[in-house]
This record gives C-alpha cells, sequence and structure tokens, in this order.
C-alpha cells in the first residue's frame, strides 16, 4: 500500500507542475488575446477617457508579470480572486456552474460507461458477428456527427415530440427528479459522443488478451466463452479500460460547451468562453484550473485504479 | 460567440415640452400580421428566449450593451421619459418636462411612485440616477449625453438640468435605457442594486442564465405589466431559440433565424412578428484609405452588387432595399423620391473606368459579429461584384474582438445601426466630419455646413429640403454602402397578444414587451 | 417508416458496394497482394470503395462539379431537381456543388492537419521515449499539460490570437492533435525501444533520426495508423464545432464541418439539407475506420 | 498393453489458415492411447505435435479446424460432439498442462481460484472440498508451503514452482487424461529435473493417462512409455520408449537422436594479447552488485562459454562488455587497450570490433526491414559502402551463411524459419567485421537439428575469418559441442573457469557437478538414478 501513497503523491505532485504550466500557459495566451476587459465592457462606446478609468479601476495597469503573480499568490492562498467584468467572487461565480457540470457528467457517464462496458464486452464475446459489427458501425457513426448536430436530431426526434424538454432550466425549485428529466436529452447526446470511444477500446482490450495462453487456458478447462470473456479476460482488460473511461470522464467534464450552448445549459465551458470573449482574466484562469484539475485527478484515479485492479502490482514480492 | 450588439439607438428629436405628438413614424406591419387584439389580459408566465447575455453581465447601468440587459431593466426599471410605440414622447416618472430656451430643462417628478424595497421615489433619486453617468470618473457608455451638463439640482418637487447650449433633443436622450431611476444615498446610486420601481420585481438573476421576475404589486401604472412572472433566458444558439419556442419551452423569442421564418410559419406554433423600421447593415468603406479616396471607386462599389438579393437571402425578405442611406422610411425627412442605384456592372465598370481603372481587387473583412448573415453578403456582394471586373476578397474576421480589431480598423468591412429616430442625431453620430463614431471617416464639407443649419432650421419645408440634399450626398457621395433596412423579427408563441402597434425603437417592443404584452 | 426504408436500402447499397469493391479490388490488385483482398471482410472493401470515391472526387472536383464552387446561381433553397441535383443553400449556390468541392477542401484540410500532427506528435513521442530522462519528462509534462486544457477552449484561444486562416487552422488543429499522437507514440514506442534489435541498433552507433525513422516508426505504424483514422476524422468535428463557435473555414471555400453548421437550424424543421454534408462526413468516418480495424485485425494476426 | 484404450485418433487431419488459403497441419495421423500410459510426442516445430495434443482434448486453435478422421475419447466422438459435451469433457476428465506456466496463468487470479476453477464449474467438487484438495495435491507436487502457496499471485512464485501448481490444477478433477505440451521447456536444466520429477511421480500415483509433448529426446526418454515421433504432420514411427532408443527405424528418427554428436575439436590455446579481458568487474543494476570481481579473457579463434543458471549474471557480463552497462569498479579491456565504460563514448571502431547475436532472432531483427537492409547496414556504417560494392557484400555475407542470395535479399525476417533468422543475427554481426561475436544464448530458441547446423556454421566462421566468440548458454550440451573454454557463473562470481575436456572431466566445485549431472539423458533410468543418487546426498 505506501507504494500506492508514494505514487499518488508523486503524481500529485506532477499533477501541481501540470497546473503551474497550464496556468501560465492560459495567461500568456489571454494576454496575447488582442483587446482587453476594458475595451470588452465598454464597447463601441469606448473613449480613451472612459477606457483609462476602467482600465485604472480594473487594475490593468499593472504588468502581465505583477498581475500573474497577484493572481498566483492569491490562488496559492485559496482566494481565485473577483470576476474583474462582474465583481463578483469567482468562487461564487463557479460555484454553482461547477456543480452542473459535475450533474450533467456524471448523469452522461452513469448512462454511458455501463452501455459502453456492456457493448464493449458482447462485441468481444461475439466478435465479427453481426452484432459486433453493427454495434460497431452505430458507434462510429454516432461519433462522426457534430455533436451538435447530434443533440439537433435528439431535440427533432425527442423534444419536439415532446417526450423530453429540449433545453435545461435549473431554478431554485428544480429537484434531482426535474433535473434528471430535464437534462435527459444533452446526457443522451453525451452518451452518443463518447459510447463509441469506450465500447471500442474495451472491445479492443479483451479481444487484445484472447490470444493469451492463460485465456486458451480457460477455454482448456471448459470454460464458457461468457466466462472466459467475463472471469479471464475482463480483470485483465481492466487498465486500460480504466484509462479510457477516465479520458473520456475528463473529456465529459471540460469538453461540453457545445452541448451547454444547445441545451442552454448552464455549465462551466460556457462560462469559460463568456470570459475569454471578456478577457475576464481570472475567471479564464480559474475555469483552465479547475478542467486541468479535473484531468489530473481523473487520471491519478485511473493510475490508482489501475493499480488496485493489478495483482502484479498490487501484491509485490 | 457572443454577439456584440452596442448602444446605438438615440432619440426623436423633439419639441421642447413633453407630451405632445409627433408625425407617426410608420410602423409596417406586414398584411399577414394580424395578430390577436383584445383587451389586455392579467395574469401567466411569460417566458423570452433572446439571443444575448453573458455570464459577465453586470449591473452597472453604464455598461449595459444588449439585449437581455436591456429587457431586463426595462422589466424592473422606469426611467424619466418613455418613446411609446408610435414613436412618441410620452410621460413616466417625470410627469411632464418644459425648457424655455432648451438649454434648461425642467422634469417634473412623478409622485406617489415607490421602489420594490418601498422606499418613495424622490427628485434625489433621480439626480443621483443621472449623476452616475457624469463627471471624469464615469465609465458610463452615454457619459457624453452628460458632457454639455453643467448642473443637475433639485427643485421642489422638479429635476432642473442647465445645459452649456441650447439642444431641443435632451429629452429624447433622457428616455435611453442606459439612465433608469434608481434609489439613491447621499446623491448616489449602487450600480449593483436590481432595485427599481419598474412593473416587474427581480425574484432571481444569474448573468448569463436567466432573470425571473414578478409583478410588481405596487406598480403605478394601472394598465401595464399584465404578466404575474416573466422569465428572461439567455439563448445563444439560434436553433436552440427555435427549438425551445416549438417545444413551449418559451413564449418569445429574438433574431428568428431568416433561413427559418417561412418554415416557422407553416408550422402554425408560432407567429411572426417582422418590425421594419430605420435599423440598417452597412459596409463602411475607409474614405481616407487608397482605392476609396476616390468616389468612382465607391460608386463602382455600390452599383456592383445587387441589393434585392441581399434582402431576399440575408433577411429573407424581412427587411427593405436600402439606398446608401441611413435615413429610413421610418424617418420624417426620408427621401423617398432619390434615384434608386439597380445592381449595374456597367455603370460600376464606367465608374470604374472615371477612375482610372479597369478592374478593382479589395478585401472585405466581415464576421456575423457586425449582423447575421453579414459574412453571406459579402460572399454574396463579392460573386456579383465579378462581373464588373471588381474582386472582392472576403476576409472572414474572429466575431470575437470584431469591434475593436476589425470596425474602423480595416479599411472596408461590415457594420450596422439600430437606426435614429431622429435625423440629425444620426448624421452627427456617424457622418459628421470627425465624428467619434464616423466609421468612414468621410468627410464633406458641405455635408457638414448643411448638419449645423437644419439643426436651427425651425421652417418644416426647408429642413426636409435640407435633410434631403444630405441624404443625396451621403448616398451619392459618401463612403458607406447601406445596402438594406432589416426588420426586427421575432416569434411569438399563439397565446401571446400584442398591442397594435409594436415600437419599432429597439427590438422586442423597444424592450418593453415584458410591460406591453399579454397572454390572450 | 422512412428510417425503415432508408436503412434497408443502406443495408442494400453496403452489400452491393461491400461485394463490389472486393471483386474488382481482386481482379485490380497485382497478384503479391491479392490474397490479401479476398480475404478483406466486406467492411473492408466498402469502407476502401468510399474512400476512392472521395479521393477521386476531391481530386477531380473541378472537372466534375456542374457549377462553380462559389457561384451563386438562382434562388435560395431551390428544391431537389434538375439542373440542381440537391438543390442550393441559402445563398442559392448549387449544393451538389458545394459538396463535391467540400470533399476537396475538407479531406485536403483533414489530411495536412492530420499528417501534420502526427509527424510531430510521433517524431516527438518517439524521440521521449528513446531519449528518456530530462528530455522525456519535460516533453510530457508539457503535453499533458496542454491536453489538459480542453481542446475547444485552446483551439479558440489560439484561433483568436492568430487568426483564422486555413494554414492557422491547420496548424492549431494539428498542434493540438499532436499531443494526443505524442501520448500514443510514446507509450508505443516505450515498447519498441526495449526490443534487442534497438539495442543493437544502439550499440552500433546509430544516430537518434536513423533510430526513429528507420527502426522505432515502422514499427510503430499500425497503431499509428488506428489513431490516423480516427483524428482524421475528428478534424471534420472539429472544424464543425469551431465553426459553431465563429471559427472555421473561411467562406466562400466549401466545407463540409461549416456547411452542416450553416443549415444546423433547418434540422430543427426535419429538413434533410444539414445531412448531406454530415451524412458526407459520417460516411467517410465509418468507411476509414472499417479500413482501419481491418488492417489492425491482420496486424494483430487476430483470425477467427 | 493389455488395458483399455481410452483415447484412439484415426486418420486424423487439421487444417491451419494462412491468410485464405488452409494448408494442412496434421496429415492423417492415428493414436491410441490406454487407461494410465503415457505416450511421448516428439518431433520438431511445425510438426504438429501441440496441434495434435490439443485435438486429442477436441480443440483446435483459432485458425484451425479438424478436416477428417475421428477422435473418439472412450466412446465419445469429439468431432461429433456438440460443443457443450466437449467443454463439458475438458478441464474435467481430459486436462492440459501448457509450456509456459507464467503465461497460462491468469494473472488477475489466485492459484487456488484458478484451481478451484473446473471442480467447481464443471460440478465435482464443492469449493471447499477442492481447496483441501488443491493443498494435498501441492504438497504432493513437492511445492513449498502448499497451505499458502495456492494464495499467491502467479507472478509471485517461481517458473518451476508455477508449472508443479499447473499440474496440480490438471489433476484436480482426476481427470482420465493430462495432455503436457512442453511443460518444461522453459525452465533451467536444474529446476527441469524437480518439475520432471514431480510430474511423473503424479502421473504414476493417479493412474491418469497422459500425452507428454516434448522437442527434447533425453526429457521424453524419463517421462514415456511409449514414443510417438511426428514430422511435419505426419508420422514417423512410434515404439516403446527403450526400443525405439535402442534402435531407431527411421532415418529421421536417426538423426533426430544424432544431434548431440556434433563436437569439434578444441582450439590451441590462445596467445598474446587476448581480443578481450574481462578485468575485476564488478557491476549491478540500483543498489545490487549482479557481477562480483569477474575476470576472463577471450583470445582470437577462441570460443569461451559462460555458463550458469538464470540470474547468475552470465549475460550481465556481456552487456558490461558490449558497454550497454557501465561497471561499477574493474574495466574491460580490447586489444590490450581500455575501453570506456559506455558504449556511446566509444568510437566507431570500438562499436565495430565487438558484435552481438541475440537469443530470440524475433525480437532482434527488425521486422519491417528487409534483409537487405538489416545486413547491408553495418557494413554500409563502419566499412562505407555503398553502391553495388554495398550490394555485392551483402551477397557475399548471405552465401557466407548459406542462403541463396537472390532468393533472401529482399525478404522480411517474418518470411524466414527461426534458424534462418538466426543466419541473419549472424550476418549482421559479421558484416561487421568484428573481433569478438558475443553469442547469448543463441541456440536455446532454435530446434536441435537447426541448433547443430547453427553451430556448425559459428565454427566454420570462426576459422575463416579468425573470430572470438563469448558464448553464453544455459545448454550444457551446446557447451560441449563448440567451446574451447569454460567460465561457471553462480550469483554473479564466477566459481570455476578452464579448459572445457578438462572442466568437465573433473570438476573440481559441487556447483558445477550439480549443474553438470542436471543434463539429461537419453537413457530412461537417468531420472531414477540421479534422483536416487541425490537423495544419497541428501
Amino acid at each position: 500500500m505506501t507504494e500506492i501513497w508514494r505514487m499518488i503523491g508523486q503524481r500529485l505532485l506532477l499533477g501541481m507542475l501540470t497546473l503551474f504550466i497550464i496556468s501560465v500557459v492560459i495567461f500568456g495566451a489571454t494576454e496575447l488575446l488582442p483587446g482587453d476587459l476594458a475595451r470588452e465592457l465598454l464597447g463601441q462606446s469606448a473613449t480613451e477617457e472612459t477606457l483609462a478609468a476602467l482600465r485604472e479601476q480594473l487594475g490593468l495597469n499593472d504588468p502581465a508579470p505583477v498581475r500573474y503573480w497577484n493572481w498566483l499568490t492569491g490562488v496559492l492562498q485559496g482566494d481565485f480572486g473577483v470576476s474583474m467584468a462582474t465583481q463578483k467572487p469567482i468562487s461564487e461565480l463557479v460555484g454553482t456552474r461547477l456543480g452542473n457540470t459535475l450533474f450533467l457528467a456524471l448523469y452522461a457517464a452513469a448512462l454511458s460507461v455501463p452501455l459502453s462496458l456492456l457493448l464493449g464486452v458482447l462485441a468481444a464475446l461475439w466478435r465479427n458477428s453481426v452484432f459486433d459489427r453493427a454495434s460497431n458501425a452505430l458507434a462510429l457513426t454516432a461519433i462522426s456527427f457534430p455533436e451538435f448536430f447530434v443533440a439537433y436530431i435528439l431535440i427533432l426526434w425527442l423534444a419536439q415530440t415532446g417526450l423530453f424538454p429540449s433545453m435545461v432550466r435549473i431554478t431554485g425549485a428544480t429537484t434531482t427528479g426535474d433535473l434528471l428529466y430535464s437534462a435527459f436529452l444533452p446526457a443522451l447526446t453525451l452518451t452518443l459522443v463518447v459510447t463509441a470511444h469506450m465500447m471500442r477500446m474495451t472491445r479492443a482490450a479483451i479481444i487484445n488478451l484472447l490470444a493469451s495462453p492463460y485465456i486458451e487456458m480457460a477455454r482448456l478447462k471448459g470454460m464458457s466463452p461468457m466466462r472466459v470473456v467475463l472471469h479471464h479476460a475482463v480483470p485483465n482488460a481492466l487498465a486500460p479500460i480504466i484509462n479510457v473511461v477516465a479520458l473520456n470522464l475528463a473529456y465529459l467534464i471540460t469538453g461540453v460547451v457545445v452541448v451547454e450552448v444547445v441545451f442552454v445549459y448552464p455549465g462551466l465551458g460556457q462560462l469559460m468562453i463568456d470570459a475569454v470573449t471578456n478577457r475576464d482574466i481570472p475567471v479564464v484562469q480559474a475555469i483552465a484550473l479547475i478542467f486541468a484539475s479535473a484531468y489530473v485527478l481523473l487520471n491519478l484515479l485511473a493510475d490508482v485504479l489501475s493499480t488496485v485492479t493489478n495483482p502484479r502490482l498490487m501484491h509485490r514480492t | 460567440m457572443t454577439n456584440l450588439t452596442f448602444p446605438r439607438g438615440m432619440t426623436r428629436r423633439g419639441l421642447l415640452k413633453g407630451g405632445v405628438a409627433l408625425t407617426a413614424a410608420g410602423l409596417i406591419l406586414p398584411a399577414h400580421m394580424a395578430l390577436a387584439q383584445t383587451e389586455p389580459k392579467k395574469g401567466g408566465v411569460f417566458r423570452v428566449g433572446i439571443g444575448h447575455g453573458s455570464s459577465t453581465d453586470g449591473y452597472d447601468p453604464g455598461l449595459w450593451d444588449q439585449l437581455f440587459v436591456q429587457t431586463f431593466a426595462a422589466a424592473r426599471h422606469n426611467y424619466l421619459i418613455e418613446i411609446a410605440a408610435d414613436g412618441n414622447l410620452v410621460p413616466e416618472i417625470a410627469e411632464s418636462w418644459d425648457s424655455a430656451d432648451g438649454a434648461t430643462w425642467v422634469f417634473r417628478i412623478r409622485q406617489g411612485v415607490s421602489f420594490h424595497s418601498g422606499k418613495a421615489l424622490t427628485p434625489e433619486d433621480v439626480v443621483a440616477s443621472l449623476n452616475h453617468h457624469r463627471g471624469e470618473a464615469s465609465t458610463s457608455a452615454v457619459k457624453p449625453y452628460f458632457d454639455p451638463v453643467t448642473d443637475i439640482r433639485v427643485d421642489g418637487q422638479n429635476v432642473v438640468v442647465t445645459l452649456n447650449a441650447p439642444n431641443a433633443d435632451f429629452p429624447y436622450l433622457m428616455s435611453d435605457y442606459h439612465l433608469p431611476v434608481m434609489p439613491g444615498t447621499d446623491g448616489k446610486i449602487d450600480p449593483t442594486s436590481t432595485d427599481g420601481c419598474g412593473g416587474y420585481v427581480v425574484e432571481s438573476y444569474e448573468p448569463g442564465v436567466q432573470a425571473t421576475l414578478n409583478r410588481n404589486p405596487n406598480y403605478w401604472k394601472p394598465d401595464r405589466a399584465h404578466f404575474d412572472q416573466i422569465v428572461l433566458l439567455t439563448i445563444l444558439d439560434p436553433a436552440a431559440r427555435l427549438n425551445a419556442l416549438m417545444t413551449s419551452e418559451v413564449d418569445t423569442i429574438d433574431q428568428v433565424d431568416p433561413a427559418s421564418i417561412s418554415l416557422l410559419e407553416s408550422r402554425g406554433v408560432a407567429k411572426i412578428l417582422s418590425i421594419s423600421g430605420n435599423a440598417h447593415y452597412c459596409f463602411p468603406m475607409d474614405a481616407r484609405a487608397a482605392p476609396f479616396t476616390d468616389n468612382n471607386v465607391r460608386m463602382a462599389l455600390k452599383y456592383a452588387f445587387d441589393r434585392q438579393e441581399l434582402v431576399d437571402k440575408i433577411l429573407a425578405g424581412h427587411g427593405s432595399v436600402a439606398n446608401d442611406n441611413p435615413i429610413g422610411p421610418a424617418n420624417r425627412y426620408f427621401f423617398a423620391g432619390m434615384e434608386a442605384k439597380a445592381y449595374d456592372p456597367d455603370k460600376a465598370k464606367f465608374h470604374l473606368k472615371e477612375a482610372g481603372m479597369d478592374k478593382l481587387e479589395v478585401t472585405l473583412s466581415a464576421a456575423n459579429a457586425a449582423f447575421s448573415g453579414a459574412v453571406d453578403a459579402a460572399v454574396l456582394m463579392s460573386e456579383k461584384a465579378a462581373a464588373a471586373g471588381i474582386t472582392i476578397t472576403v476576409d472572414r474576421v474572429p466575431d470575437d474582438g470584431y469591434w475593436d480589431n476589425v470596425w474602423m480598423k480595416k479599411p472596408f468591412c461590415a457594420s450596422y445601426w439600430g437606426g435614429r429616430p431622429v435625423e440629425d442625431q444620426m448624421f452627427t453620430t456617424a457622418y459628421q466630419s470627425g465624428a467619434s463614431w464616423n466609421e468612414s471617416f468621410w468627410s464633406n464639407e458641405a455635408f457638414d455646413k448643411l448638419l449645423v443649419a437644419a439643426r436651427s432650421e425651425l421652417d418644416d419645408a426647408k429642413r426636409r429640403e435640407m435633410y434631403q440634399e444630405m441624404q443625396r450626398l451621403v448616398s451619392f457621395e459618401g463612403a458607406t454602402i447601406i445596402p438594406m433596412y432589416n426588420n426586427y423579427v421575432m416569434a411569438l408563441a399563439n397565446t401571446v397578444a400584442t398591442p397594435e402597434k409594436v415600437s419599432n425603437n429597439w427590438n422586442l417592443d423597444g424592450f418593453r414587451c415584458v410591460e406591453r404584452w399579454w397572454f390572450a | 417508416m422512412a428510417v425503415l426504408v432508408s436503412l434497408i436500402v443502406g443495408l442494400g447499397l453496403f452489400f452491393i458496394i461491400g461485394f463490389a469493391a472486393r471483386a474488382g479490388l481482386r481482379a485490380a490488385a497485382p497478384a503479391r497482394h491479392r490474397p490479401m483482398f479476398r480475404d478483406m471482410p466486406l467492411t473492408a472493401s466498402f469502407g476502401l470503395a468510399v474512400i476512392l470515391v472521395y479521393v477521386v472526387v476531391a481530386i477531380l472536383a473541378p472537372v466534375i462539379a456542374p457549377f462553380g464552387e462559389g457561384e451563386v446561381l438562382g434562388d435560395q433553397y431551390l428544391p431537389w431537381a434538375a439542373p440542381h441535383y440537391l438543390g442550393t443553400d441559402k445563398l442559392g449556390r448549387d449544393m451538389l456543388t458545394r459538396l463535391i468541392f467540400g470533399a476537396r477542401n475538407t479531406v485536403g484540410i483533414a489530411f495536412a492537419t492530420t499528417a501534420l500532427a502526427f509527424v510531430a506528435g510521433s517524431v516527438l513521442g518517439i524521440w521521449a521515449a528513446l531519449a528518456g530522462g530530462w528530455l522525456d519528462q519535460g516533453l510530457s509534462r508539457l503535453v499533458d499539460a496542454l491536453m489538459a486544457i480542453p481542446a475547444l477552449i485552446f483551439s479558440l484561444l489560439l484561433l483568436t490570437i492568430f487568426g483564422t486562416s486555413v494554414l492557422t487552422l491547420i496548424l492549431v488543429i494539428a498542434a493540438v492533435d499532436a499531443t494526443r499522437v505524442y501520448r500514443l507514440a510514446r507509450s508505443v514506442a516505450q515498447g519498441i525501444v526495449v526490443m534487442d534489435y534497438i539495442e543493437a541498433a544502439r550499440l552500433r552507433g546509430e544516430g537518434n533520426w536513423h533510430l526513429i525513422r528507420r527502426e522505432i516508426l515502422p514499427n510503430a505504424m499500425a497503431p499509428l495508423v488506428a489513431e490516423f483514422g480516427l483524428r482524421f476524422c475528428f478534424v471534420f468535428l472539429s472544424i464543425s464545432a469551431l465553426s459553431f463557435l465563429g471559427l472555421g473555414i473561411k467562406p466562400p471555400t466549401a466545407d463540409w464541418g461549416s456547411m452542416v453548421r450553416e443549415n444546423a437550424t433547418l434540422i430543427t424543421f426535419g429538413d434533410i439539407t444539414p445531412l448531406l454534408p454530415a451524412g458526407a462526413i459520417a460516411l467517410l468516418t465509418v468507411a476509414v475506420n472499417f479500413v482501419v480495424d481491418w488492417q489492425l485485425q491482420r496486424a494483430s494476426g487476430l483470425k477467427e | 498393453m493389455g488395458r483399455d484404450i481410452l483415447l484412439s485418433i484415426r486418420g486424423l487431419r487439421i487444417d491451419g489458415r494462412s491468410g485464405d488459403a488452409w494448408h494442412p497441419i496434421v496429415k492423417g495421423v492415428d493414436l491410441t492411447l490406454h487407461r494410465g500410459e503415457v505416450l511421448g510426442l516428439i518431433g520438431e516445430s511445425g510438426a504438429g505435435k501441440s496441434t495434435l495434443g490439443l485435438a486429442a482434448m477436441g480443440f483446435a486453435r483459432d485458425g484451425c479446424r479438424i478436416s477428417g478422421g475421428t477422435i473418439n475419447f472412450d466412446g465419445i466422438d469429439l468431432c461429433t460432439a456438440p460443443e457443450a459435451i466437449r467443454r463439458g469433457l475438458r478441464g474435467k476428465r481430459i486436462a492440459y498442462v501448457a509450456q509456459s506456466a507464467a503465461a497460462s496463468f491468469n494473472p488477475a487470479h489466485r492459484l487456488i481460484d484458478q484451481y478451484c476453477e473446473a471442480p467447481v464449474v464443471h460440478g465435482v467438487m464443492p469449493r471447499e472440498k477442492a481447496e483441501g484438495d488443491a493443498v494435498d495435491l501441492y504438497r504432493r507436487m513437492r511445492l513449498p508451503n502448499p497451505e499458502d502457496i495456492g494464495f499467491r499471485y502467479p507472478h509471485q512464485v517461481s517458473g518451476g514452482q508455477l508449472q508443479r501448481a499447473m499440474t496440480a490444477m490438471a489433476m484436480a478433477c482426476r481427470p482420465d487424461l493430462i495432455i503436457f505440451d512442453e511443460p518444461t521447456t522453459a525452465l533451467d536444466v536444474m529446476t527441469q529435473i524437480e518439475v520432471l520429477a514431480a510430474i511423473r511421480d503424479i502421473v504414476r500415483q493417479s493412474g491418469t493417462a497422459a500425452i507428454y509433448i516434448t522437442h527434447d529426446l533425453a526429457v521424453v526418454a524419463q517421462m514415456a512409455d511409449r514414443i510417438k515421433v511426428l514430422l511435419r504432420g505426419d508420422e514417423v514411427e512410434e515404439a516403446d520408449t527403450r526400443s525405439m532408443l535402442a534402435a531407431p527405424r527411421q532415418a529421421y528418427t536417426r538423426s533426430l537422436w544424432a544431434v548431440r554428436s556434433f563436437a569439434r575439436p578444441e582450439q590451441p590455446p590462445g596467445r598474446g594479447t587476448p581480443v578481450v579481458s574481462v578485468r575485476n568487474v564488478t557491476a549491478g543494476y540500483g543498489a545490487v552488485d549482479v557481477l562480483k570481481n569477474v575476470s576472463f579473457d577471450i583470445h582470437a579463434r577462441r570460443t569461451v562459454a559462460v555458463v550458469g543458471e538464470s540470474g547468475s549474471g552470465k549475460s550481465t557480463a556481456a552487456r558490461v562488455i558490449a558497454g550497454l552497462l557501465p561497471p561499477r569498479k574493474g574495466q574491460v579491456l580490447m586489444g590490450g587497450k581500455t575501453l570506456p565504460p559506455g558504449f556511446r563514448a566509444r568510437s566507431r571502431d570500438e562499436l565495430r570490433q565487438c558484435q552481438m547475436i541475440y537469443q530470440m532472432a524475433d525480437t532482434a531483427l527488425n521486422p519491417k526491414l528487409r534483409l537487405r537492409e538489416l545486413i547491408g547496414r553495418p557494413a554500409e556504417m563502419y566499412l562505407g559502402l555503398t553502391g553495388t560494392a554495398l550490394e555485392a557484400r551483402i551477397r557475399d555475407l548471405l552465401a557466407l551463411i548459406e542462403l541463396e542470395p537472390d532468393t533472401y535479399i529482399d525478404r522480411l525476417p517474418s518470411e524466414l524459419s527461426g534458424g534462418q533468422k538466426q543466419r541473419i543475427g549472424i550476418a549482421r554481426a559479421l558484416a561487421a567485421e568484428p573481433q569478438l561475436i558475443i553469442c547469448d544464448e543463441v541456440t536455446s530458441a532454435l530446434d536441435q537439428i537447426v541448433q547443430e547446423d547453427i553451430l556448425k556454421l559459428l565454427d566454420r566462421l570462426q576459422g575463416e575469418l579468425n573470430l572470438a566468440y563469448m558464448f553464453i548458454t544455459h545448454d550444457l550440451a551446446t557447451v560441449k559441442s563448440i567451446a574451447d573454454e569454460v567460465v561457471v557463473m553462480q550469483q554473479g562470481a564466477v566459481v570455476e573457469h578452464g579448459p572445457k575436456a578438462a572442466l568437465f572431466a573433473f570438476p573440481r566445485q559441487d556447483y558445477t557437478r550439480l549443474l553438470l549431472s542436471s543434463v539429461p539423458e537419453m537413457d530412461p533410468d537417468w531420472l531414477n538414478r540421479l534422483l536416487a543418487a541425490r537423495g544419497e546426498d541428501a
């Protein structure tokens, strides 16, 4: 177990390094964007005086490294600062959005992970059968349409017929049940988008093992094909499967801007685009860090799970 | 992503006294637009899907810039003066207004109005609200309105504003959406407060997502604000807006995608409200930069494309052909008889030859941030111009940062104007030499002289003549291509009823759909 | 009902094309490769046929397209009738022509992008695996960091900074994709660099470039090619997603990703127009991956 | 034998698919096995012996099919019986012991779980009873800690122990027949003895019939009652063990028997400066010293064999000489000059002087390069040959290793047989025109007849090209054939070093003696005698 803790510690340190690099990259990129927050806020009506007044007010006149340093020291003390545009604490701005994003990600994961694992295992079991080829072709078709296209089609079929709402409204009175119902279409869209990848990888990981001597051994022990796949192949295919699931979960958290826009879902992606458009750099930075942390943590979790499920790593002699 | 819009609407030149009707602005309702005409009924939850709004939207009225915050403001605030659906100024918080010389304006503040918080509205609140936009430190977009203001003071129930020079249009300025009356404390308003004296009280607001407001039970206007509750929703994606309307998630949407209008109508689930006004799309050329310095080049370009095609394809017919004239058919002195410019490659070639060229190559920078369909419009122009030996290279630039990096920076780009009810305002803002928003950098001595003279001319016939001459100058010598006037196109669920006249001064009935409309 | 009919028609077409292509390829292939095609599953021959058609269409676009790429010919949204067999788009351009030119632009751009991403990503990834140590750590941390930034948002930032010419579009998407390729190439190469033949080559005194190019890359091709297939198709989707955010290919250049976006609102009304470019993308994606699957199966030697 | 016939195979034909075509692997073989009898199946790779063994379970690998003949197991026709019936037999009445237990145990499950799987799933006995049985069998298989070893994962158990655990697992349902598929091939000679003894005892005690598949005659001689010889899917001959060993009837069988006969005369002892001197080298990975103060010389035209069990440090010595592992102490001299410790610091000419040939030709040759480049590259790099000169050199080299240049020059390694691949490895080393070639277990992956060819080739080349060989092997038969000097290593140290003849005749160290005695001999009584002798020792 100590090895696991050491690995976790090491990965967390690397994760911190990654986050630092990201914050520099994002800050640098936003600095390079033409225009600044003052211009965006004042828009066309900006005059030199109002611009200068607003810049002074927002602290935009400090040199970039100073602003970065101020931001970084703030973050290290747990203070993400305030949004320049709205002067609200970023934690408040991001808080509910983060919750929404996580909800949608989990919802989609709850639909897609079991589905794709099931399909992947069945496709591996019945490889080269009609089922295998059909599910493969369908999965490929689903990922080869743009996300918004899939979303519109689902709206056409499932929302215009009155089965599900075409957009998500989250108010104080929204219960989890309501939300599960109203967020079904976005979750389904995301499910269609990520299932193919996970399913194909599951299938490939299992089939990859089917040529192993221990699989032949299991068959020679008279085990049924189902038992061979489930009991002998799947436990050994867990590492690649866990990794691909983690990768897709990270995508579900960080990459769903388009789905948010189509279903008017108040998530972090839309907030980040808004912040980029308005050059609200502290908000961009905060969300970039949240996304990156999700990515780093999920990868860490995948590594830990791969280790825990692999006896060769867990039970060293 | 975000369609950036900017404060463009201005005021209608008026008389010195409040309450008197002007010549009615043309409100053109298409024949098929027979909207439900019943007595307003109270009740219902009115949900509006708006194609604007960002999570960075602030509360500060000086920074409001798009339809979501504008409509949200109109729902919770009142202004000194309202522009009625027919274009007339009508009293709101100011019961009446008066000026002896056009330089000192006296606004009589209505009594018995209270804010949502229960605080009674006083003239001091009005002064605080106006002063928020005035002075060195102000970051308000309408700060220039107050540059000529030397003094704002309370005189009993009156607020007296003193200008350094006469301005007969000043009451129009006071109807601007940036200038709601907000509660003041020690002469200052709290710009982050949502407290107002409008028809609805804010229940919740998430910038970039939604605002929910309930009817103000103490609203002083008895015949307004009919809904029990209104919900304003930011729905940026045009298809998502359509879907929301078709699946009855919302009752009204703005900015209907032109391609969908006829399809939506044929479905019968909603009705289209298409309001023509003075809003127009345009392509300014930098008159200081070659080859646009030569009016023959500008004329060649003006003849080199098909205006009707743009109206048909970009606006899906919901608009009308403009003759490079920023003054629209809804204006008083609109020059309807001006020689029209049809698509005429030969004339374009002729003008090119006059300019000493036989072919012309220009780059047109466009983004849909300028107006929806700007890039397509540019492509259509480019296609048609080829026949005249003109190569227009369409440079699609990012929406993001369009107004900072392209507009008034690139020599030939796309732009739009919300239209001004007053000719002087339009010309002064965008066509007078050296005006800060003179996007074409056009400078014409005769035009400038006429503009000043017309402002003080009181004879209506003479004024008409002067304004028409100015329109001719802009159209035939100016540096802005104005191919079309665009309608405001909204879609309404069949249950939504509107008054017979819907304002063409801004979208969504001058932002006041929440106050003026009702469920049939 | 319509879905069912189109499903049946589609399946029928699939079998016909698959069989025909397999027969054709068998006849056309040189004797040495003939057994490969004889053994080919129907999916793969179908995929090859589709890819072949796309390539021909892309190369011959100006010859076979009935009209000019940006030519505005008449009213918008004309119905499907001669001479506009697939109608016209919202500006009155011939849809068929746009689709044909779209093949050339989309496939061309996607190919250039993916090729670039693969050259950069795989060379760096293999190099990192080969060199190990600080170079590996440094590159891998940087790539990790870049991968942790959502691709769409990263592309948006870069495109806003550098503008949206076709070149920057290719470079930006390639840069984002290269990080994914790097990771794959590195992990594949890590399995290869421990092989004896790499040790032998190192002991011989071979330089890094030779090791990457001649010794490792040929052996890493199978997984890289499989990834190439998927990435290649994802480029269309990236372009499409970017045009959703108002960035993408400049007009009047026709590309499927933007065409889907342009006509997207029509889906709301069940209109088939946006389905054409989307279907073109989907068909190619499925076809490419069928072929890739087949090649992978051949490479893995697992037969059943 | 007079007992019941358990398994009867008649005219069995099995096809394998390559690409699109089916080609025969087993071409009409008959086989009869009585209850309690052990049949040895012997042949080179490609003889079809594994395929035949699996067919006895009614099983054909993916890409194979049974195309003719009958397989009758105790009255059940395995060719026509439904899959469910066949599945019911496997693991229950017919069990299988695979070549590599390390690869054939599922790494994800504990040994005991894998043991219990067949009895429980087939409904032979409940889990508790199976566990008790397992401990008993583990004990009888002489596994250490029989109570606990089942609760380990495969990777926690050594190869020899795994092989015994697998045999125990095969016994779990008390099957009527066990197929042993080369169960000791992957093991060291010393480990092999323990496993052989354990397998033989358990089979005899339980009276189970067995088919014992191997390519090692000496091994099969210890295990089988009868021996069947296969060649390319055909039966060559079948006889009971002793008569087969004493009087093989067929020429092919005799050639198999003759493999061990190659022995070259010992070369004269080296004089002058050795090609390579290893001086007091201590080296290792991390904190562990794998080599401890090792010294030896290799002279031109001499073959020095380095022998020892796995883990004795013999390959590490080669890595130190090649520069892959810089030593902690000591140095390596080439032609009297000290070599830089790491290969990166060595000059191109220093690199050229010392070449390596690897055990697994499959991993030592880049599978994507054609022979032209594989062989040509060193010649191009070191000797600067290009164009026609390079082409001529490649052809010379191919001729030198007895491959027809026109046929082979543009082939890929995958288009060669195992022996041919190893020849390419040799040609690649020769292309550099080295003084020393390090041969790391170069013959251990090959069939015995092929081994012999390779050894002969190496011998001829040494004479023609004046080469020095460092020959790393665990196979003492090979040492006997080719070595001039022998270096015996144990746990990183040289325990004995001397001329071959002297060392084999009069081993001075116990360890050397143990090692030498573990080499199986072609005598059915060898194992008995050895065990008896060791039992006395102990």
